[in-house]
């Protein structure tokens, strides 16, 4: 049954999908979020089999680009929130020209090319541990927590992604250059306090948590929001003067073989239903702003006002401020300033 | 060097010894006594899984006995009854094993080296003491070699230069010779008897061979399952047998089917197939009277002769320096064995059976 | 009486099954090198057509200063970890194995901990009881002030990735005194060696063959130690090789293979002069040492008063070594969160294990890894069986070269080990593909209709992951069945061969049988190392295929730390029960 | 059964083996000929190391000889100018090993039946022929037992019954006494003998013992160095051996410092630390005359005796059924053993050494 408002030839396409009766989703979303999800969506259209693999992002684009020159089987969506490594496929034409129905109700830097679709609105959050931290402390802005960490207390105490390891981590910092002027203080604040760098969310939130670090940068915070849920240890901060935006990109595999079914998918995830799902049960944000609740876009919005969002654009000019020189360029300056030993 | 045999080297007193515990418990050595004094050379014989081994390695403190006591010298090493064991690195004992257990990567110096160097003596000292011991031994010449690089014999040699050279009181062997070739066993067995002699060594060696037993020993101690069956010098334990598991052990018999006819001390009167002979009653006389006598004491004599049975030849076997002849009753019933220094004719023999070495258990 | 005649006559047949053994192996290890070694030389993936054949891949590595420092650190940290864990697992294996030790019996299953718990959560276990702010480093702080460890340094990385390797070398050593006779050790007492002195004079150097084996063995794994070092060396930004590959596929944006390859032939370089050395150690040693099988009675030594010095080094060990990161993970598996001013009794929790039971894919994990452990490892040791026997008694040069060839796939890091096995399996099928077609002959299009896809449907099986596993391990089970075979006496194949039993049934009737026991140790030992595998894994593991190691690497990047202890508490007490049984019903550890 | 002296069961012609290859390659056996008749027992005898094992391996198929041929019964096993090489398991010999190699994952039963499933007998068949073979070794009762709950002279019968069972044309023996007790050996030998001549077998034995050799075998192969030194029957080997070597390894010999005075033909007259000699010469004569005599040759004498040497004694060993008198020049260039029924006394002895039993080689 074709959902409400959606065009009457939109049933063809179910009809189409109930016959191949299977998808294959490469994620980067562990399935602990995506469960909600898949149940949700095979409650809508019954008879098709989601068969999502949970892999890293970066093993996310190994196997699919492998797969793809192979000429195997493979996955007919692929959603990560690595977006650099997503729209790369995506403009290496790997990704099919699909014009979702929901398009007229999703932001516009969110769509490329009717091809990738921006499907999350994560925040990048200051996380700190609520025991050990005075509520006076905490920073609510980018110059706050500069100065705040240079405070002899802080060193060695803080944390944030090893932008050399992890493709988010290195996202936000760059983009972080871009959108704060007085980005090479925060630099060197880092440098002061002796960042900790980590590789992965979890390791750094477990560490707030304990104490071991006070105080982290940049943690993606649909997690971290998930974990001060039920750790009463975290606090987590959404910086007032402005706050990155991260979203998890989906396209649909040009050579999939379960095109109808992947085409389904794609507009559920961006349908007010599946964006539902997505804020309230995965916890990842929903990025339509007719989904509300704790977890959404709009809610962001209206904490930290419309021009303090900063999301990152899905479009391939992502890959261009982060093309291999340019790179190079900026973990070098990094290393120099905020990772010196 | 003088031998003084007053002092006991060594005592055992009332060995108890079993593997495994509680009901699973495999006794051993039942109650062995025995001491080894200054400069003797003792030979523990008995069949295999007698408990020979056994006995040396509880002596080496490589086994721990349940009961009874061990003496080396003065000290008391084992008391079974105080819980006390002294481990077998402080009993400053010579141990020669059947496998020589030589160290495969130390050279032939390092082997013998290695006592002395756990004894702290100094590298010069050392070296000096192992080229005497080594030539002592005719090794002199191969001190740098490997163990693998080595024949038998000589490897033999190395394991008991390792053994005397920190000059312990009491060297003890196990089956020292059985790894070499028979003719290389005989050549061995005397050297190491002139060696022990020489050296004025105290030996406690082990060997399943009577042969071996009585060419190198001063004194024999016959083991039979976990208990000293007899003991005394190589000629009294061959010719003067207690038990009949001695006579038997001891040299190679024949042992006949015969009744008892009447005993008269130590004078028997036996029937063997018809025959009448006469015998030496031995031992303290068990149920079944056994009756033995040893290969070589039996006389073949073509003619009639005294206290003798007449059997058919069956065949000869050619020992190289005698023959070995079997006799063979019709019925099968009576086999004897007899040497001869010639091939004998087939045909019927009187075999004589001195009624002295006609022993009855 | 008529001779018995027995059936066939003829002249010595092809030995064939060895040749399918041997070529089958040799594909399996160097297809995966091969795509490898090619790719370096590349200068995109090698199936991209903007390819170009140079040696960009090594300038650029040789050039990159962070490959320098992470080529330096790998060789600091598997030198140090093959200086700690040989002496001791050697020392492990002698006190175990020969003297009387208080406590043997239930220190060996023990030992094993380290060998089927995953590295990662090993590190994680000793963050949560020995980091800055760990329940340990906690008390330590109440009672002297100041903690007075340092878990992140790089010396306490080396130390405890040597100390977790201790089990490997200590499997080796231990089999290997076991068919040493005790008599040159009872030599030595009576010559008047403490139990110390034995084992340094007589039994470790006698044992040198198989010491210098597991020696090459831990320092391969040295430079592949991977979970640790992400673990504890994140912090302090300490790299090793394995981490220099993660950290490369970020470099230039997106996963730049090439350079990837050429770090692993770089250590496949560094790793075969040492393959060599090894082998020429072997056999100058082995001219020397020739064990004896002698199973002579062996009394325990005593160790008189050593007895209570070595049990306590040993327990230091166990301590440190398993019961310290232990704790650590049961505990963060109880309570909701930990750290400096919690108490810990506010907040125990049965929490996670709930979130566990009802995550079906969690559940199917477990299932899925004991499987894999349990017939994959079986499997495993039964192609293991096969190379061992192609190899048994036959010193020829295939021997000597398999002999090689098997330790090479250790030296790739599993991670792109995992990946070199995706393409295996991807792109051969598409190879042959083309092939097929372009002979153009009937049989191959027959082929290429029916064989292809049948070879193409492998990758997403179970059996990809388990070809994967068993290729990286190979060279480890591969000696755990040897050390068997060579015990088996020749004149008992001999025996069967002059009554008229051909090779094969030689090999069913006799030797088979005869190391049954072999076998069902060395099953057991890559039971517990598939158990914990993952990296190799990664790429070929679908839907319905998960298996613990990965699941715990995904739960991780997730965030939930808590069920990564969780699930870890699960899976160690799980084996730990599986363990128990196994030894219970006389699988032994070592023959 | 009849024994038909003619056929040869077993021929190997100039057979060359070596292990290793190219520079490190180690000649073995360097021409070996020999055949084994149907019916007949020969000992394959030598010292250690000369290659006696291998011999046998290469007959059985276990090692790859490098030249010669290998022909059992009319079958050419081996021919080293085709590379042709018949395995192991198509030869269809009996092997019994020195270790009897038996599997100890299978019963007797099983032990000895496998030769015959691999015939593809029928079961009844087997169990009827296995049973047979053991109850005429003696063994009937042991059948579901397991080697190691056997003695050693159970599992060598057991060995041997495995090797007998499927009827092969030639039984191979690798030394299959050697493991055994010295007092079982003895039994053992006898047995062993009586058994291959009443099943009418051929059998090629290894030993090094040359009592053994002569005890049990119809011919002797003397192996030396890789090659055959002489053979023929036990008695022409001892009594009238043709070199040095076969002479000094097939008993106890006394070997003489003497120089030779004077040849006449077999005449020989030497010195012997200033006592003139009779002797024999033997074999070719080499450039260094030896000069040896048995030690059961030797006679004592206490007063002045022909063809005599005086000799002071230095001791007398026990061997129980007689005494070794050890005799050496005070110089102690002389030792001269003999043996006596009784213990000699200290003094000097004459020695007599009998003209034709005192051998110049
Ligand atoms: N470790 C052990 N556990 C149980 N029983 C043992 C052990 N070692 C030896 N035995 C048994 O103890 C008995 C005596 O053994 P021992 O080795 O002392 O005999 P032996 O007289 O030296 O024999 P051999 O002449 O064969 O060397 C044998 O029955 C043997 O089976
Ligand atoms: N596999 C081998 N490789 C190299 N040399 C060998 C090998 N096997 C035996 N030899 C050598 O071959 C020679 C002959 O050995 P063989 O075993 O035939 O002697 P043998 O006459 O049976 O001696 P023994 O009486 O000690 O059994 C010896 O010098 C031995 O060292
Ligand atoms: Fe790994
Ligand atoms: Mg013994
Ligand atoms: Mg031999």
């Amino acid at each position: 049954q074709a959902p409400a408002g959606y065009p009457a030839d939109y049933q063809k396409i179910i009809d189409a999908a109930k016959k191949e009766g299977k998808l294959v989703v490469y994620g980067a979303t562990d399935s602990k979020a995506t469960h909600p999800l898949i149940k949700d969506f095979s409650a809508l259209y019954p008879g098709i089999t989601v068969e999502y693999n949970d892999m890293n992002s970066t093993e996310v684009y190994n196997r699919f680009i492998s797969e793809a020159a192979a000429g195997g089987n493979t996955a007919d969506v692929v959603w990560s929130s690595a977006m650099d490594l997503q729209m790369r496929l995506a403009s290496d034409g790997h990704a099919m020209k699909y014009k979702s129905v929901e398009v007229p109700k999703l932001p516009a830097w969110s769509m490329w090319d009717d091809k990738a679709y921006g499907t999350t609105f994560e925040p990048a959050a200051i996380v700190y541990n609520k025991r050990l931290l005075d509520a006076k402390e905490v920073p609510h802005t980018h110059a706050e927590f500069a100065a705040l960490i240079q405070q002899p207390k802080f060193k060695d105490k803080v944390t944030t992604y090893d932008i050399e390891k992890s493709g988010v981590g290195f996202m936000f910092m760059t983009q972080d250059a871009r959108e704060y002027p007085k980005f090479l203080e925060l630099e060197n604040a880092f440098g002061v306090a002796k960042v900790r760098v980590q590789s992965s969310t979890g390791t750094m939130m477990e560490r707030i948590s304990s104490g071991e670090n006070l105080i982290g940068y940049n943690v993606l915070g649909s997690y971290a929001l998930v974990r001060a849920k039920t750790d009463p240890s975290i606090g987590v901060v959404l910086p007032k003067d402005y706050t990155l935006i991260l979203s998890r990109v989906v396209f649909i595999n040009k050579a999939a073989k379960n095109v109808n079914a992947a085409k389904l998918w794609l507009d559920y995830m961006l349908s007010q239903r599946g964006q539902t799902v997505i804020a309230n049960e995965s916890k990842l944000y929903a990025i339509r702003a007719d989904v509300t609740g704790e977890t959404t876009s709009a809610d962001l919005i209206k904490q930290i006002g419309k021009d303090n969002v900063k999301p990152v654009p899905v479009h391939p000019i992502v890959l261009q401020f982060l093309g291999p020189e340019k790179r190079m360029a900026f973990l070098k300056q990094w290393k120099e300033t905020a990772g010196k030993k | 060097m003088k031998r003084d045999i007053m002092t006991n080297e060594l005592t055992v007193d009332d060995l108890h010894l079993e593997y495994g515990s509680g009901a699973t418990a495999n006794p051993i050595l039942k109650g062995v006594s025995m001491h080894l004094r200054k400069g003797e050379v003792v030979a523990l014989l008995g069949p295999s899984g007698s408990g020979k081994t056994t006995l040396l390695r509880a002596v080496a403190g490589l086994e721990s006995p349940k009961l009874g006591t061990i003496d080396i010298g003065e000290r008391r090493v084992f008391d079974g009854s105080k819980a006390f064991e002294m481990p077998a690195e402080q009993r400053n004992l010579g141990l020669v094993f059947q496998s020589y257990a030589l160290w495969p990567h130390k050279t032939v110096f390092d082997n013998v080296a290695y006592g002395l160097k756990l004894r702290k003596m100094g590298a010069s000292d050392i070296k000096e003491r192992v080229m005497e011991v080594l030539k002592q031994l005719g090794l002199g010449h191969l001190a740098e070699r490997y163990p693998h690089q080595m024949s038998g014999g000589q490897q033999q040699r190395v394991a008991i230069a390792r053994a005397l050279v920190y000059n312990p009181p009491v060297i003890l062997l196990d089956e020292p010779l059985s790894n070499l070739d028979a003719k290389l066993r005989e050549e061995a067995r005397a050297f190491l008897r002139e060696l022990i002699v020489r050296l004025g060594l105290s030996a406690l060696m082990v060997t399943h061979d009577q042969g071996e037993a009585m060419a190198i020993s001063d004194r024999i101690l016959l083991l039979n399952n976990g208990k000293i069956e007899q003991q005394g010098n190589p000629q009294s334990m061959y010719e003067t047998p207690e038990t009949l598991f001695t006579a038997e052990f001891m040299g190679s018999n024949n042992r006949l089917p015969a009744k008892v006819v009447q005993r008269d001390g130590s004078h028997v009167r036996i029937d063997v197939n018809g025959a009448a002979l006469h015998a030496t009653a031995r031992g303290k006389g068990g149920a079944e009277p056994a009756v033995l006598i040893r290969v070589e004491e039996v006389r073949v004599s073509s003619t009639r002769a005294d206290n003798a049975i007449e059997l058919p030849l069956l065949t000869c076997m050619y020992l190289g320096d005698r023959w070995e002849c079997l006799f063979k009753s019709e019925d099968g019933g009576i086999n004897l064995r007899a040497y001869s220094k010639y091939k004998l004719d087939a045909g019927s023999y009187w075999l004589q059976l001195p009624a002295d070495k006609l022993w009855v258990f | 009486m008529q001779t018995l005649a027995l059936p066939g006559s003829g002249r010595r047949g092809l030995n064939w099954p060895r040749g399918v053994v041997v070529t089958l192996t040799a594909i399996a290890i160097f297809l995966p090198l091969y795509l490898i070694f090619y790719q370096s030389f590349l200068s995109a993936p090698f199936f991209m057509p903007e390819k170009v054949l140079g040696l960009d891949a090594y300038r650029f590595i040789f050039d990159d200063p962070d490959f320098a420092m992470a080529f330096k650190n790998g060789l600091t940290l598997a030198t140090g970890l093959t200086l700690i864990a040989v002496p001791m697992g050697g020392a492990l294996a002698f006190l175990m194995i020969r003297t009387d030790l208080p406590g043997r019996g239930w220190i060996a299953p023990m030992l094993l901990v380290p060998i089927f718990v995953s590295p990662m959560v090993m590190g994680f276990g000793y963050v949560v009881s020995m980091g800055p702010v760990g329940f340990y480093s906690t008390w330590a702080k109440d009672l002297l002030g100041f903690v007075p460890w340092n878990i992140y340094s790089f010396t306490s990385i080396v130390i405890i990735a040597g100390l977790t390797h201790v089990p490997h070398v200590y499997l080796y050593a231990s089999s290997a005194l076991k068919s040493l006779g005790s008599d040159v050790e009872e030599a030595a007492r009576v010559a008047g060696a403490s139990p110390l002195q034995v084992m340094l004079n007589v039994s470790l150097p006698m044992i040198m063959p198989a010491l210098a084996y597991a020696g090459v063995l831990v320092f391969f794994l040295g430079f592949e130690v991977f979970g640790l070092v992400l673990v504890l060396g994140d912090p302090e930004g300490h790299l090793v090789l394995p981490t220099y590959l993660y950290k490369l596929t970020n470099k230039l944006g997106t996963p730049s293979y090439h350079l990837m390859a050429a770090v692993a032939v770089c250590l496949v370089m560094v790793t075969l002069p040492l393959v060599m050395i090894q082998r020429w150690l072997l056999k100058s040693a082995n001219k020397y040492v020739s064990i004896k099988g002698k199973g002579a009675r062996s009394k325990a030594m005593p160790l008189g008063r050593w007895k209570w010095l070595a049990f306590g080094v040993l327990f230091a060990w166990l301590l440190f070594t398993i019961i310290m990161p232990l704790t650590g993970i049961v505990l963060r598996s109880f309570v909701q969160y930990w750290g400096e001013g919690v108490n810990l009794a506010d907040v125990l929790t049965l929490q996670h294990f709930r979130d566990i039971l009802a995550e079906p894919s969690l559940i199917r994990g477990i299932v899925n890894t004991v499987l894999i452990g349990v017939i994959g490892g079986g499997l495993a040791v039964a192609c293991y069986s096969a190379i061992a026997l192609a190899m048994h008694r036959k010193p020829d040069g295939i021997t000597r070269a398999l002999d090689y060839s098997v330790l090479v796939p250790r030296a790739v890091p599993g991670l792109l080990a995992g990946l070199a096995f995706l393409w295996v399996f991807l792109f051969v099928p598409s190879w042959l593909d083309g092939m097929f077609k372009a002979s153009d002959s009937g049989v191959g299009t027959w082929l290429s209709e029916h064989l292809i896809p049948a070879l193409r449907s492998i990758r997403s099986t179970i059996f990809a992951v388990w070809l994967a596993y068993s290729v990286v391990w190979l060279a480890y089970g591969m000696r755990l069945i040897s050390t068997a075979l060579l015990q088996v006496g020749p004149e008992l194949e001999e025996a069967a061969r002059a009554v008229g039993a051909k090779r094969g049934q030689v090999t069913r009737d006799v030797t088979l049988p005869l190391i049954k026991y072999g076998l069902l140790g060395a099953w057991l030992m890559v039971f517990l190392i598939f158990e914990r595998e993952y990296s190799t894994g990664v790429y070929l593991l679908s839907p319905g295929t998960e298996v613990i190691g990965a699941m715990l690497v995904s739960l991780w990047a997730g965030g939930s730390t808590d069920l990564v202890a969780a699930l870890s508490f699960i899976n160690i007490t799980l084996v730990a029960i599986g363990l128990g049984i196994a030894l219970r019903f006389g699988v032994k550890l070592h023959n």
